[in-house]
């Protein structure tokens, strides 16, 4: 297995890619879970479904690049090798979270790996990853910024202001548009007069491609041509990666806007199940193999849990704390 | 005479009043997103768009500067168009177009075109949604000209604001707070507009005059009540309307309780209440018996966590314990 | 003379059109005039150079369309038929202008032409002119709504979302971009990356069509096609007027940023210019006609600023008033 | 020791200032809307295009928002951007990306990413530039926590208030007042970095304090001098950070002159002036011998005529005939 140019499909890579997207599969059933506990309190928006997304574009980053991502951005957190650990405790909001749990679910951010939230402001984000690849290009480092974004985030203003302006400016700059179908209950095609993000993405002279996002390898592909494209100097690259997801928009939807048969469809679908049949019938793993990282991944988010919930809570005392940089001034 | 009266949410009031609207006049239209199918983010919609359909209630793209802008024009085109902005957190994406077209056309065109346009969205915090979530912003919003700016706290409000604000000839805004969406209570049948000029004396009493609104007002009766038992009879206005400000009722309580704290949820610094502070400073200073003191938000970005959401904003405790310390200070 | 499907040239029209774009340029230049002379203060932005795309929209509109322009917005609004007057005295700021002096040159208002401004915000009109259409489309009505707007402000994130959703929602819109080829000091190949604003404006599924601005002809021919297409039911149109500005962006501009060759050479192909050379060509005028219409423009100039300094100062106590409406509440 | 001394305006010691900071720190960088080879709307970057090139000095398309965001991104990318808003009006347009992501980043990521962004635009009304183009916001942006405010109202502060926020790394905004541009006078050649934490006495007096800064500080400084002719001594103060408020120089003055008069051009309601009265009345109410009053732009959206403009703002004559009426009250 390997597609034109791409990175072998090799037991090794086959295992860590499932390995990803198992982990983050397990990560947002369990968020669920203690949902309904109560732990996890505010907006709790899953990454259920788009799991190939994060894993396959994460997989072709360096620790160089800078990540931007949304409210749903628990999957882009893991992949990028954020420890469960912390991230769980910021559910929780403990101190000993990744924001010191003064974010929480749509506020995760960690500044070891460039990961810079975490945007609860539909669109809010994308500016700044543009900012960021301009401090790259102007400081002359090779690092490249990623921004996740939904389909519904290309009909805001920001939307074609950052996408000028990475393409005027020559930016490196990699948008990956997540288009799961539907902005809450609001399907693309009763939003946009335009449908196809990508065929838009072109009139700003971006280099623009729609790719399969229930498939991590095709995926990881793109993602790897757009980065050394941009690396090398290339403009700015949209990737619309084409997914679903399979839970409600968060936790107070009661999904009236789509019928459960569509739903069913795009499970058959699902990144996990389809790469795993894939990789099982071209013999790179086994049942074995799979039943181990599933195991392994519920066992981790098991610490990770009895992490938060041992975790402590910042003293109310330090509330005001962080309104302005503790670093002198 | 007695009134048939039905038991509600604020919730369901605020659709009733929406339902009303629509039913009352063909101009009436409501857009924002997620009003449709989806039913409102916060369910305040369901069901409008099976009953007056997608001519009337339509869903609109994430693009805020877009269809307030457009709720202005449509306003101009002698419709009555209501939007919805999600919540208040997404209307600076809109600010332009309210401040410089909706709050000033009437004016630049030396009154050639009023915009009678009604935005409706939801406000504050305490559901631990975070710092970019938690937002109150009405009462900096009320500092705009041309602006008339409600925050209904009682099911009848959030059932006849809506009315009034349609009768009305200006931009208004609607702050609706989440916190206050499952307030259960009785309502008259007959609910319908509402006064949009005068603030309410929810509570009277010879002490203190406590000046609020919103889902503070009901932080603000409860620590009435247990002053009340401690022999302080806090006098608590309900604001109502926050632009413009009706002084008469707010001095008219100064002028009989001689103290005056004023408790909002937003940021302190240029909070609304130092708004009120200031007129009261302005035109009732003799009547002060005491410094006039205001419990509001943190000046922090709202944080996820409860126990450090409750500190940030204005509570029952913090409100109490100001008042207690208002009436311990001799003149 | 007489293009496609486009209202003959003869002598009337061609009369009504110089006459239409004499008076815009005489008024202009006594507005540049008066401000040396400071009787008009503030910002002034002229529209020399541009007169064929006002006089070319509004021949073909009707008295049920609705307009909405920029700060550069004088030869709109006469060509609106607004009298010279009471525009003049805006002006200066009297009480007998359209908007009660309060506006000023940028913010011209006129309900009974259904002048909408006058707005100093670049793009800030379009949303406007999008809820417009909306209204005559909800209140069944035939009126269309007409934007100008500048080549800089489809920049701004209000051109895109505006024309998302008069696409999304099939509206009665009549976009017209003025393509001047600056914003203030900034070329447009300098600030966008695609130049062409109506390849950008067709991926939202809008008719759009380049015209060249410096022809008034074309630009009614353009607009006549549009106006019909959009009574009949069809789906918002922009035209890119293809113009030039001869002057400066305002008076307070040293144009450091273009040569004086390039504005020599547009000043060569200016639409008055080459419509009265035309036009003498096909024998429809004469030099004495040219002579007359120009006196006569004077004379109405000359008029509408003995009006204006005729006019009254809005008393001060009468500050406040309008900023609420006046007709009850 | 004496100091040289040159000639200049405050437009030039805001362009010298840029120029000194381009030149001092190579990861600053101004970028805005016709910074470059337009010289800037105001022509305050006039020539820096040619000194430093395009890379430092970038001219953006008209997107307010998305430049904003990208000078957000960029100090989070280690860079020093110096951000140009050409004028707050303009600033509406991003101020979700300076109020949920500039003033939020710090605290919503526990301390990992503070945002060293400078924001400059000018402000302020009184060249007839009607209602959108005349707005004061300075006052009102004082809301926001996590913002640092600035708005230099002397030669020295315009040439030293940008270094000293370049040194923050928090963001800062400062407004520059267009009145104020052709004020000229004297500097020291040495002129650099200035405190931006304290208000600065800007003439001493007993009997009124006068707070107030940015253009209507030279106001006040007038009717300072219209009234030492009548025997009445004002003693005022530039708040010069109008976020955080300095509370110390303000209230010592307070304590002296048992007075306080608030001048700033925001509209009246929600004003800093509002915010300034009530904190004194909170910190030094027993010291007040009179109400507190404030002089602020009247609430209509500022019209373009000369007389109504003039009506509309603070004047000389209004801050005289307050701190008048002041004065002949007695406690
Ligand atoms: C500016 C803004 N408007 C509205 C919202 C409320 N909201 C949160 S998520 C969402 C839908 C976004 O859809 P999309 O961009 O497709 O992302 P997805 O949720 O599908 O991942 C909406 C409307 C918001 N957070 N920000
Ligand atoms: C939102 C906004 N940003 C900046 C400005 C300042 N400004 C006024 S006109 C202008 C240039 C606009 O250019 P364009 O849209 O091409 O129109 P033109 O002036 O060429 O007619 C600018 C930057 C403004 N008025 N509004
Ligand atoms: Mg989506
Ligand atoms: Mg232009």
């Amino acid at each position: 297995m390997s597609g034109a140019g791409e990175a072998p499909v090799v037991r090794e890579r086959a295992l860590e890619l499932l390995r990803g997207m198992l982990r983050i599969r397990q990560f947002e059933d369990r968020c669920a879970q203690l949902y309904g506990e109560q732990k996890i309190r505010g907006f709790l928006h899953l990454y259920n479904g788009q799991e190939a997304v994060a894993t396959g574009v994460m997989e072709c980053l360096g620790p160089e690049d800078s990540i931007v991502a949304t409210y749903r951005e628990h999957g882009h957190a893991i992949a990028r090798g954020i420890p469960m650990t912390t991230l769980m405790a910021e559910m929780y909001g403990k101190r000993e979270g990744v924001s010191r749990g003064r974010g929480g679910s749509m506020h995760l951010f960690d500044a070891a790996t460039r990961f810079y939230g975490g945007n609860a402001i539909v669109a809010g984000g994308l500016p700044m990853a543009v900012g960021l690849a301009l401090a790259n290009r102007l400081a002359r480092r090779s690092g490249i910024a990623v921004c996740f974004f939904g389909e519904g985030a290309a009909a805001e203003g920001e939307f074609h202001e950052s996408l000028n302006l990475a393409a005027l400016w020559h930016l490196p700059v990699l948008f990956v548009c997540e288009n799961n179908l539907y902005a809450m209950g609001t399907a693309l095609a009763r939003s946009q007069a335009t449908t196809d993000i990508a065929v838009r993405a072109r009139t700003y002279t971006l280099e623009a491609q729609a790719v399969d996002g229930m498939d991590v390898l095709a995926v990881a592909a793109a993602t790897r041509r757009a980065v050394a494209s941009l690396r090398a100097g290339g403009g700015p690259v949209l990737l619309e990666c084409r997914t679903y997801r399979f839970r409600a928009h968060s936790m107070f939807d009661a999904q009236l806007y789509r019928e459960r048969e569509e739903v069913e469809a795009w499970r058959e679908r699902g990144p996990l199940i389809s790469f795993t049949r894939r990789i099982k019938a071209a013999g790179l793993i086994t049942e074995d193999d799979f039943q181990r990282l599933q195991a392994e991944a519920e066992a981790e988010v098991d610490a990770a849990v009895v992490f938060a919930e041992s975790g402590e809570w910042e003293p109310v005392e330090d509330l005001g704390r962080f309104v302005y940089a503790e670093t002198g001034a | 005479m007695s009134e048939a009266r039905t038991t509600t949410t604020y919730r369901e009031a605020l659709r009733e009043a929406l339902r009303a609207a629509l039913r009352a006049d063909e101009r009436v239209f409501l857009m924002g997103e997620d009003v449709g199918r989806y039913g409102g983010s916060f369910a305040v919609s369901k069901g409008l768009l099976a009953e007056f359909g997608e001519e009337r209630v339509r869903d609109t793209p994430l693009s805020e500067s877009a269809f307030v802008g457009a709720g202005i024009g449509a306003a101009l085109g002698g419709l009555r168009p209501i939007v919805e902005i999600m919540t208040c957190n997404f209307s600076l994406l809109a600010l332009d177009q309210i401040l410089n077209n909706a709050a000033t056309l009437c004016h630049m065109s030396g009154g050639q075109f009023p915009v009678p346009l009604v935005i409706r969205m939801s406000t504050g915090a305490g559901r631990q949604l975070a710092a970019q979530h938690s937002h109150s912003f009405e009462g900096w919003y009320a500092h705009i000209p041309g602006l008339r700016i409600l925050a209904p706290a009682t099911l009848a409000d959030a059932r006849g604001m809506l009315g009034s604000a349609l009768h009305c000839p200006d931009p208004v805004l609607i702050f609706e707070h989440i916190a206050l969406l499952t307030l259960e209570g009785e309502l008259a049948a007959e609910a319908g507009d509402v006064d949009i000029r005068h603030a309410a004396v929810r509570r009277t009493g010879r002490d203190i005059t406590v000046v609020t609104y919103g889902a503070s007002l009901h932080k603000c009766l409860e620590a009435a009540s247990e002053l009340g038992r401690e022999g302080i009879e806090l006098e608590v206005i309900d604001l109502r309307t926050l632009r413009p400000l009706d002084d008469e009722t707010i001095m008219g309580s100064v002028r009989r309780t001689h103290r005056l704290l004023v408790v909002d949820e937003g940021w302190r610094s240029g909070s609304l209440a130092a708004e009120v502070g200031m007129r009261a400073v302005e035109q009732a200073f003799f009547e002060l018996d005491a410094p006039i003191a205001r419990v509001c938000t943190e000046e922090v970005p709202v944080p996820y966590p409860r126990h450090l959401e409750d500190a940030a904003l204005p509570s029952v405790a913090r409100i109490a314990a100001e008042a207690r310390r208002l009436v311990s200070r001799v003149p």
